[in-house]
């Protein structure tokens, strides 16, 4: 089995791939909450131009998706000027860049799934929270949230699953550069352009598979464990 | 503390239009079922908005929709107990139980929740979840729910329907202290006259989205029959009684009344405790000479005040004792049989059993 | 590792198997590798257009390139050609089609109904060359509705390669690696335009091995490398 | 058609035990809160499985864990009243009602659509959703539903808890003429000693998971008080009668009874139709001389047969009347003041408006 | 705007665009709604498995999500050659194959939106439809579907949008022939690949997103009528 041996490079971009899915799942979760409450329960003036905006990422191909996000956060975009200069926060070719690529590729998934969560919550049981005292930031966080739970735990693994595959979006925007934006889809996608990459695009490929499918097995493991308390006797 | 409640609300098809201004501390709401009766507690809750109207509780104005008042429902401090439970799935008994601590200003609690977890009989459930709670398990924790929150307005929606009687039996006097002890007003949607007429002391009867009557218990439940709504057998007279002697649990006690001196089976609290006994007009019986022998503890001497047409074979005959007036449901038959007519003097013979002054639940 | 005094090389995708063997020559030479990023020659391009920061760049055509220079965007007197590459004919390797690759030659015929496998003819450079190669040749509006044009030249190898398509147009280097295929024939040079892959520094680049580097691609062992994959070397050979 | 339960499950820490075998055509399960009634209930429709046992109505078994044997719900055929009515809330009131319907065999159906709806009162909400229905009539829609389905045993789990007595009285006819007309065997889990003396045949006392007492209800009804678990004062005997006289609603009926001849007011139905009575321990008086001028339909001859220790202040005296028992619930005093002994002839003074053989809800 | 008018060629891509992500939708839902009722409910050997192979489109990079339907479902593939030799069905290089990708690389969306749906619902519902005589396939039907709607159009539309702008999947495996399977993505990967392709690139992508904007909008409006019917009064 030695053509399952990683190289030192590969060995980062598969560090590096686990670093940007996490990441990219734990960044856009309180916003990926947050936009799944406004369109679940919101009614306000553009509300369809915002949902429309989440599921952009999923409708543009994602050299597009890519494209954009090196035109507006690139070193020379309004807000990734903006970002580096007020905050010192630069995405362009780092993997913060990896990171947000990915997350924005995955938001529309993520927020689906919180959304349809809370949209299936009773709303009478929130009701209830209210008449014993709790405003709408505690009903939020003492009811609804732990609630929705479900749909968190499956917007989260859809996140980081989604940021696990993503490349398009990621290699037009942050480039390819080892160690610092090549991710297991970019690396990948390099053997897969040259004339005998194939057995290093399977390697890659089966360690991209068997991370991937540990994060499922355990959001599966916590999605019974969640669906068991709130079923519970 | 006043409850004032003029409002109006459209739900589908259904209007609710309702107005009243209770003095009680405890206020029924009692009519059949889709009378408006949870669409009015809603109402005061703050579930729902009024389309015009107000309500004020205490003088506290709740909503006022010409003020554009409105004032959120987790400001109002209400107890709801709901017609279906809504117990928080994701919580276990216990933290369902103190849910509504965690937001009351108060941090002195003066409802106690171990005294609360045994007048239910929740304390063996308090670490599981509501999943397999049985309907009864699931009220009784809603109603402590409820309690616990030290609301400043306890509004029970048929909190008692799925209970057995022994379990009414142990919560009953527990509101009863609630409404004597303490200043929380209750607003208690009830089908059981028994209960309404154990605890309220005023009466709102709903038919239809409106208020068909409204008005103190005792002008209002010798009427109740005429009401409709409910089971006629249930009318009765409610009268107000100070314990002059305590016989003790297995004796007789003796009421001071404006009927004269009442006996009634137990005790009845320490002397000088105001109680109050309803009779159920169905539990008289009038007699046209004072019977020997009998085991009814009270026979009272009075006129005929009143014949009513009554319903079907039975008549409604209100008999005045000492200027109180005591319904009783006799057979149209006996009517006759015994001549009655206003002006005759009369016994009014209750048994003894009948009078309870806060004893078991009635219904 | 993000040291910015790193080498960054922007590179063709297609030229990772050279790249990386040259790069492990360099890094035993300097004692530090350059950093590769390997990708279609469009994205890079763009990258370079809104900062990236790359040192060098090596394209898989000549369009691109001329894109950055004219932007400015290339180091002045840096851009050179580095390596050549000829377009061949192949078939999977249990075909026996055979065929003169001559002016009019019986493409379509020799298709029997399947389709021809070629990188996008309008977009990708390998596509590009095939298609003005069959233009010249005067066969492209015989068999321009039977062309799959797939995402680049590996994937039109890949279409070959499974029998999907019964012939294809790709570039020799890539034929000659897969024993899947077999190489029917090759395109005449005069038949595309000159098959090129610029190099050049950036105008952006202060890093001070980037001249090192650009040398060392036309170093005897770069050039063994290369051709190895089957590159034309066009640079004259430097000595070091 | 018998019921026969023998069957054992565990749900966390609850343990069922339950066995009996009913012949009666309507059985009782009766028990407090958290007894098991509704887990019961369940196993005999299918909804869970018995860890161990054998369940069968009607010689068909059910589930028989030793045969392997288990009825599917589907084939059941069982018409559920469930305590939560479990409406579909994406279907319409009629077409909850009439989802049953699609799937039972016979195309001709015993029962009628517009009977249903009319006893209901739900003819008005047939083309809403169930969402905005209120309690009553959500639990309304759920007894219509489960008896348009055309069941062959119908479960009725507390199906009258939050209908007012206006309703109960319309619907409990209908539940006793389906006793009496059809072949469809009836669980009936509920609270209400009046409910379950007015339809029951057959009673099983659930208490903590166990049978603590099954039998015919004429046995164990008197014993009721005994068993705990609900209001004492509901304590009672049930006699059967034929109708003799039939008055007229504003009338007086006569009924033929074991105890002699009864008085009734009111219709009783056409002559020689079969009838129970109930006669609550409560509303029976103790005379030691025959009262006269006193307003009581029925006051029956017979001697002392057993005086009760009773409970605080009352105590339970048995009248024995033709072989009859009736009890009689009066004080400790009353019993003290008229010398109640064994053997001592007596006069069991019944008010003629409680005994009801069909008339509205006891409760 | 001269550069809005879209030629011949392009027109052809925004119908079949239109055509394969509109079948890609159909096709899939059946066996969606199966595999989401499996994985909400079953309890089976292999469920994990099956979870993760409906998840693997969303891991693997689109490129070899393309390739490895070209080594099954092409010509030459096991499962293509079977196909093609009983049925008929041929995917290499037809609009079907395009639809097949774009159903594919769509799948785990949907299926983990209907399978929240299914999770969500009330089972004591169900066991009422039960006692009233329905077997698992009718209650299926009167019940849990109906009940799961918000689930359906919501996965149907991510399956929709995801199709509309599916690229990588799709061209490698059935590559790129105008009018047959150029799909509106492709045609603005063509685009972006030369110098100056920028406002060919905007022109289409700025066509993709009205048309998966008015899906979008659609399915909300279904979905809010659905749920008014589920809540209403
Ligand atoms: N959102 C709504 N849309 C239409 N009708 C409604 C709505 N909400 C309530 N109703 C109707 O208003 C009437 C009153 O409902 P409400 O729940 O207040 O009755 P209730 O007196 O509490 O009855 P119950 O004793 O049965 O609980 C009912 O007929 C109900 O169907
Ligand atoms: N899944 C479960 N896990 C643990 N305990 C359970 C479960 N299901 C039911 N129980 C317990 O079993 C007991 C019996 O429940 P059941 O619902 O049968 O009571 P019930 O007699 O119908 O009461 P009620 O009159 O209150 O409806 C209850 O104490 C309940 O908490
Ligand atoms: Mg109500
Ligand atoms: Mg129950």
């Amino acid at each position: 089995m030695d053509w399952m041996q990683l190289s030192g490079e590969e060995w980062q971009a598969v560090r590096l791939s686990i670093k940007v899915a996490f990441w990219a799942m734990v960044w856009s979760l309180p916003l990926g909450i947050a936009i799944a409450l406004l369109l679940a329960r919101g009614q306000f003036w553009g509300k369809a131009l915002l949902n429309g905006l989440v599921h952009l990422p999923l409708v543009l191909p994602p050299v597009v998706t890519g494209y954009l996000l090196l035109l507006t956060f690139g070193t020379r975009g309004p807000i990734g000027a903006f970002l580096a200069e007020h905050f010192g926060l630069v995405f362009a070719f780092r993997w913060t860049g990896a990171a947000l690529a990915c997350a924005i590729m995955g938001f529309p998934l993520m927020v689906r799934a919180i959304r349809l969560s809370i949209e299936a919550i009773d709303r009478r049981i929130e009701d209830a929270a209210g008449t014993l005292g709790a405003n709408a930031a505690w009903v939020f966080l003492t009811v609804t949230l732990p609630l929705s739970v479900p749909g968190i735990i499956a917007g989260m693994i859809l996140s980081f699953a989604k940021a696990m595959g993503e490349f398009g979006a990621t290699i037009t925007f942050v480039s390819n550069i080892p160690g610092e934006t090549q991710t297991l889809p970019s690396a990948i996608y390099t053997f897969t352009q040259v004339p005998g990459g194939d057995l290093g695009a399977l390697r890659l490929t089966l360690v991209s598979v068997v991370i991937s499918m540990t994060a499922l097995l355990l959001s599966e493991w916590m999605a019974q464990r969640a669906n068991r308390r709130l079923h519970a006797p | 503390m006043t409850i004032e409640v003029d409002v109006s609300k459209r739900l589908g098809k259904f209007e609710l239009d309702l107005s009243f201004a209770s003095s009680g501390k405890v206020t029924a709401l009692f009519g059949p079922s889709g009378a408006g009766k949870t669409s009015a507690v809603n109402l005061i809750a703050g579930l729902a908005r009024p389309d015009t109207g107000r309500i004020a509780v205490g003088g506290t104005v709740l909503v006022d929709t010409s003020k554009r008042i409105f004032v959120p429902r987790h400001r109002r401090r209400v107890g709801y107990v709901f017609q279906d439970a809504r117990l928080f799935p994701h919580l276990t008994v216990r933290q369902n139980l103190l849910y509504g601590r965690w937001f009351s200003r108060q941090r002195s609690h003066s409802v106690e929740f171990d005294d609360i977890v045994a007048m239910l009989g929740v304390g063996h459930l308090l670490a599981r979840r509501p999943g397999g709670l049985s309907g009864g398990e699931r009220q009784r924790v809603a109603i402590g729910r409820a309690l616990l929150s030290n609301p400043a307005l306890l509004l029970l929606d048929e909190p008692l329907a799925s209970l057995d009687d022994a379990r009414k039996a142990e919560i009953m006097p527990y509101l009863e202290r609630l409404r004597d002890e303490t200043r929380v007003p209750i607003v208690h949607v009830s089908h059981s006259v028994g209960e309404v007429a154990r605890l309220a002391d005023y009466l709102v009867v709903l038919s239809a989205g409106r208020a068909a009557a409204a008005g103190p218990l005792d002008e209002l439940l010798p009427r109740l029959g005429a009401l409709g709504g409910f089971e006629r057998h249930e009318t009765g007279s409610v009268v107000d009684a100070v314990v002059e002697h305590d016989g003790g649990e297995d004796g007789l006690s003796r009421l001071a009344s404006p009927l004269g001196s009442i006996r009634v089976a137990g005790s009845a609290g320490r002397v000088g405790r105001p109680v109050r006994v309803r009779i159920r007009a169905r539990d008289v019986l009038v007699a046209t000479q004072r019977p020997d022998g009998l085991s009814a503890l009270n026979i009272l001497a009075g006129v005929v005040a009143e014949i009513g047409n009554g319903h079907g074979p039975s008549i409604d005959v209100r008999v005045e004792c000492n200027g109180v007036s005591i319904a009783a449901r006799i057979t149209r038959h006996s009517g006759a049989a015994l001549d009655l007519k206003v002006g005759k003097p009369v016994f009014a013979v209750v048994k003894g059993v009948a009078l309870e002054p806060g004893g078991p639940s009635l219904s | 590792a993000r040291a910015d005094d790193r080498l960054v090389v922007f590179a063709a995708a297609s030229l990772k198997n050279a790249l990386d063997e040259i790069n492990a020559a360099w890094a035993d030479k300097t004692g530090e590798p350059a950093a590769i990023s390997y990708a279609g020659s469009s994205a890079l391009a763009r990258q370079i257009e809104q900062g990236a920061p790359a040192d060098i760049f090596i394209s898989a055509n000549l369009d691109w390139m001329q894109h950055l220079s004219g932007n400015d965007l290339t180091r002045r007197g840096s851009e050179t050609r580095l390596l050549g590459n000829s377009l061949a004919l192949i078939a999977p390797a249990g075909s026996d089609v055979t065929l003169t690759i001559a002016p009019g030659f019986a493409l379509k015929e020799k298709l029997a109904g399947g389709r021809l496998a070629m990188a996008q003819a309008d977009a990708v450079p390998a596509g590009i060359y095939g298609k003005a190669a069959l233009e010249f040749l005067g066969v492209w509006d015989d068999i321009r509705t039977e062309i799959a044009q797939a995402e680049n030249v590996r994937a039109a190898l890949k279409l070959v390669s499974t029998g999907e398509a019964p012939l294809g147009i790709v570039y020799r280097t890539d034929a000659a690696a897969d024993t899947a295929v077999r190489i029917v024939g090759t395109f005449p040079d005069e038949s595309h335009p000159p098959i090129v892959y610029p190099a050049a520094i950036l105008a952006a680049s202060k890093n001070p091995r980037a001249e090192a580097f650009m040398a060392f691609l036309s170093s005897p062992p770069a050039i063994a490398a290369f051709e190895r994959q089957g590159f034309t070397v066009i640079m004259p050979a430097q000595s070091n």
